[in-house]
């Protein structure tokens, strides 16, 4: 069973110097309301790790403006000057990950395997510091799993026993992320009785959930 | 009462409310049938989906696409989902599963388990066990203390391992025996079996607990 | 767009030492009428990827039972006889994969994966020619990716464009050996027009299906 | 015609019926409105689905939560599907795209292709474009042929690589150039545009086809 909190006690949750994944792509399917309240509180010295930092107004771009990141995890930054800004000045550390690696590396942190290998990168200034590796005549890179202290993610409807559906593109990494953090916190549009969602539906199954936010 | 279902009741004492379990085949199955009253436990099945229910009472609730691992039709429960292989294993091998309950034919007191495997006899497979035992927070044995009058829990498996010191606490007809750092730690013991009997079934050196309690069974 | 065919001209396409990829639990989402006319067929010498060798009348094991395997990759043949006597009289080659791992190598062929490290069967005799690694202080089995010529698969409901929805516990490994093999076969019970099913509703996108039967 | 529009237009032509075809950012992008009439060509987003449509025409059909990967509200046609980050990069690493259209910074003569870094300016990231370049059946770059009169189709690239020896065709405004394993073959002219033209714009090595075409833009 999810338990259903205030955005108040999902942001006291988050502790200063935890690691957070938080979804989204160009803010949409981000928590939103989650994500302000942490802004609010302003909770710092966090890593993050996320399909790219966003905008300055949307998603995770505004725990980026508001400097609460001393490292974030991303494909890319381009859109957010906050963090372009941060990252030249030497105050915030930006991993660089490929996208398809990004959601690869978060579903084998949630998923208990140890790494994967992918074509990748291969050849690139990104094999630095990593095993590359011949399989059947192809080289790969080892890539290592990304896990989480806390992810907070987006979903349309969500049942009391943690049970998700997203809609439309607002699904991208929150299946992954809901699995591979010690605390899933979900901000759902719509909260509805155990029994309410088709077990055949469910996108996340409620196993992965631990706390769920009115959105 | 029954062997079986002694040691069957004693492991469904484990749980506590809202914990996600994986039950093997044979004793462990039984488990769910001695979860106390007030607690919630949620059954896995590997095949693909998580809160098993009964078997269908009736034709009518027979779903043709509904079965659990071991082929036996069943239901599923409010709060249940279906998904695919690869993620009923991610459940499994992502430490997302508060425990699992499996049958062993060995286990050692590094906590090493064998449950796949009897040599000289016919191999079958696998099936999910190795996972399970790699994934699982923790993994609860449930079996017969002996095995035709030779001890199961040795000093050493001889017969190809399931898992790698992957074994918590083993629960028999006998005893309850926890896998520590240390060894194995005899804690408990089924009403009117002594410390002795014990000691004479178990091949395995047993750390004996200060306070040694009597199965609440 | 994926092409209905009749269930003669999807046999057809299995040819002599082809490797097949079969769906099913316990038969449960097997492809039951596409096998009994691979069967019928008789196409032999085949190497066979399934959770398990099933029941001599069920699924995968209908082939078995009809010797039209040289080869499986299975997590279990226990409860059918004909798989055990082939195995015993050195007829038929049976290698043995824990079934989560064999999900995830059956997802690594889909994904472009060179492989995936995971903690199952470390210390195991299932370890013998597999690499050992170490990461952050825990021992996994790097283990490769499985792909196929052909997966015959069963879906529910399936739109003309190959979208794929399956029900209840049919789903298992359906929608990791749709993406995993250079032609995707499927058995469907319904098959409606393009545009009939949500695309929020899609189990598995129509890109990785090539061909559908009437079921 | 303009530069981009003919680049487009050219690279529309290589799809057959049925492809399913990734879009980069820039000129890639407008490859979409020149599909010729006849071929369907079912676009994938890499934010999580395929069958991209056209921009909604109005409020009604714009819908808050469908974008495409570059944050532009689009549409999506019948036939398409909605799925995760991981699938949708499954489907790029897994060879399932018949093909991806990218722009280029560099190619040289051994197909590789740099697009992400320029040194000495700020680095944006990476996004997909490593992962496609891997993944995808065929890798088409669309780009200019030079930049501010330098060429960019080199010898050997100077700049930091998106993958290694993973591009299948070049198409500028000035030429369509296909990369072999004996190195770059000039197959195509754009209208008007001469072979000194482009040998004279390209640093890398070109072998001249036996049988250059006009292009048909």
């Amino acid at each position: 069973m999810a338990k259903v909190i205030s955005i108040a006690e999902a942001v006291d949750m988050v502790q200063e110097g935890m690691t957070i994944m938080v979804s989204g792509f160009w803010g949409i399917g981000a928590p939103e309301k989650v994500i302000d309240a942490l802004v609010e509180k302003g909770t710092g010295n966090l890593t993050g790790i996320s399909i790219s930092t966003s905008l300055v107004d949307r998603g995770i771009g505004k725990l980026v403006a508001n400097r609460q990141f001393k490292k974030v995890i991303v494909s890319y930054i381009g859109r957010n000057p906050a963090t372009m800004e941060q990252y030249e000045a030497g105050q915030l550390e930006v991993e660089f990950v490929p996208q398809g690696t990004l959601a690869e590396r978060i579903r084998a942190g949630g998923f208990g395997l140890g790494g994967i290998l992918t074509p990748t990168g291969v050849g690139t200034e990104l094999e630095k510091g990593k095993q590359r590796m011949t399989i059947d005549g192809k080289d790969y890179l080892l890539e290592l799993p990304l896990k989480a202290d806390i992810a907070l993610i987006k979903a349309h409807k969500a049942d009391k026993s943690g049970n998700l559906i997203y809609r439309k593109a607002a699904r991208n990494t929150n299946p992954l992320m809901a699995a591979a953090a010690d605390i899933t916190i979900v901000q759902a549009d719509e909260i509805v009785e155990t029994g309410m969602i088709d077990p055949d539906e469910v996108m996340t199954p409620g196993i992965f959930v631990d706390y769920l936010v009115q959105g | 009462m029954d062997k079986k279902e002694l040691i069957a009741k004693r492991v469904a004492q484990e749980f506590k409310d809202g914990d996600f379990v994986n039950l093997g085949i044979g004793i462990p199955t039984l488990v769910g049938n001695y979860i106390p009253e007030g607690i919630n436990v949620y059954l896995h099945s590997e095949n693909g989906f998580t809160h098993i229910g009964p078997m269908p009472k009736d034709e009518s609730e027979l779903d043709p696409d509904l079965i659990n691992a071991s082929d036996q039709h069943v239901t599923i429960l409010p709060g249940g989902a279906f998904f695919d292989s690869a993620v009923s294993f991610g459940i499994i091998r992502g430490g997302h599963l508060d425990a699992t309950v499996l049958g062993a034919l060995e286990v050692d007191q590094e906590g090493n388990l064998a449950n796949w495997k009897m040599p000289g006899k016919k191999t079958v497979g696998i099936g999910g066990g190795m996972d399970l035992v790699s994934g699982a927070k923790r993994v609860i044995i449930a079996m017969e203390h002996t095995s035709k009058g030779s001890p199961k829990i040795v000093k050493k498996c001889e017969i190809p391992l399931t898992g790698l010191k992957c074994v918590d606490l083993i629960v028999t007809e006998m005893a309850v025996i926890e896998v520590t750092e240390n060894g194995l730690l005899l804690k408990e013991l089924a009403p009117g079996v002594t410390v002795d009997q014990v000691l004479a079934a178990t091949e395995a050196e047993l750390i004996l607990s200060p306070d040694i309690k009597t199965m609440n069974v």
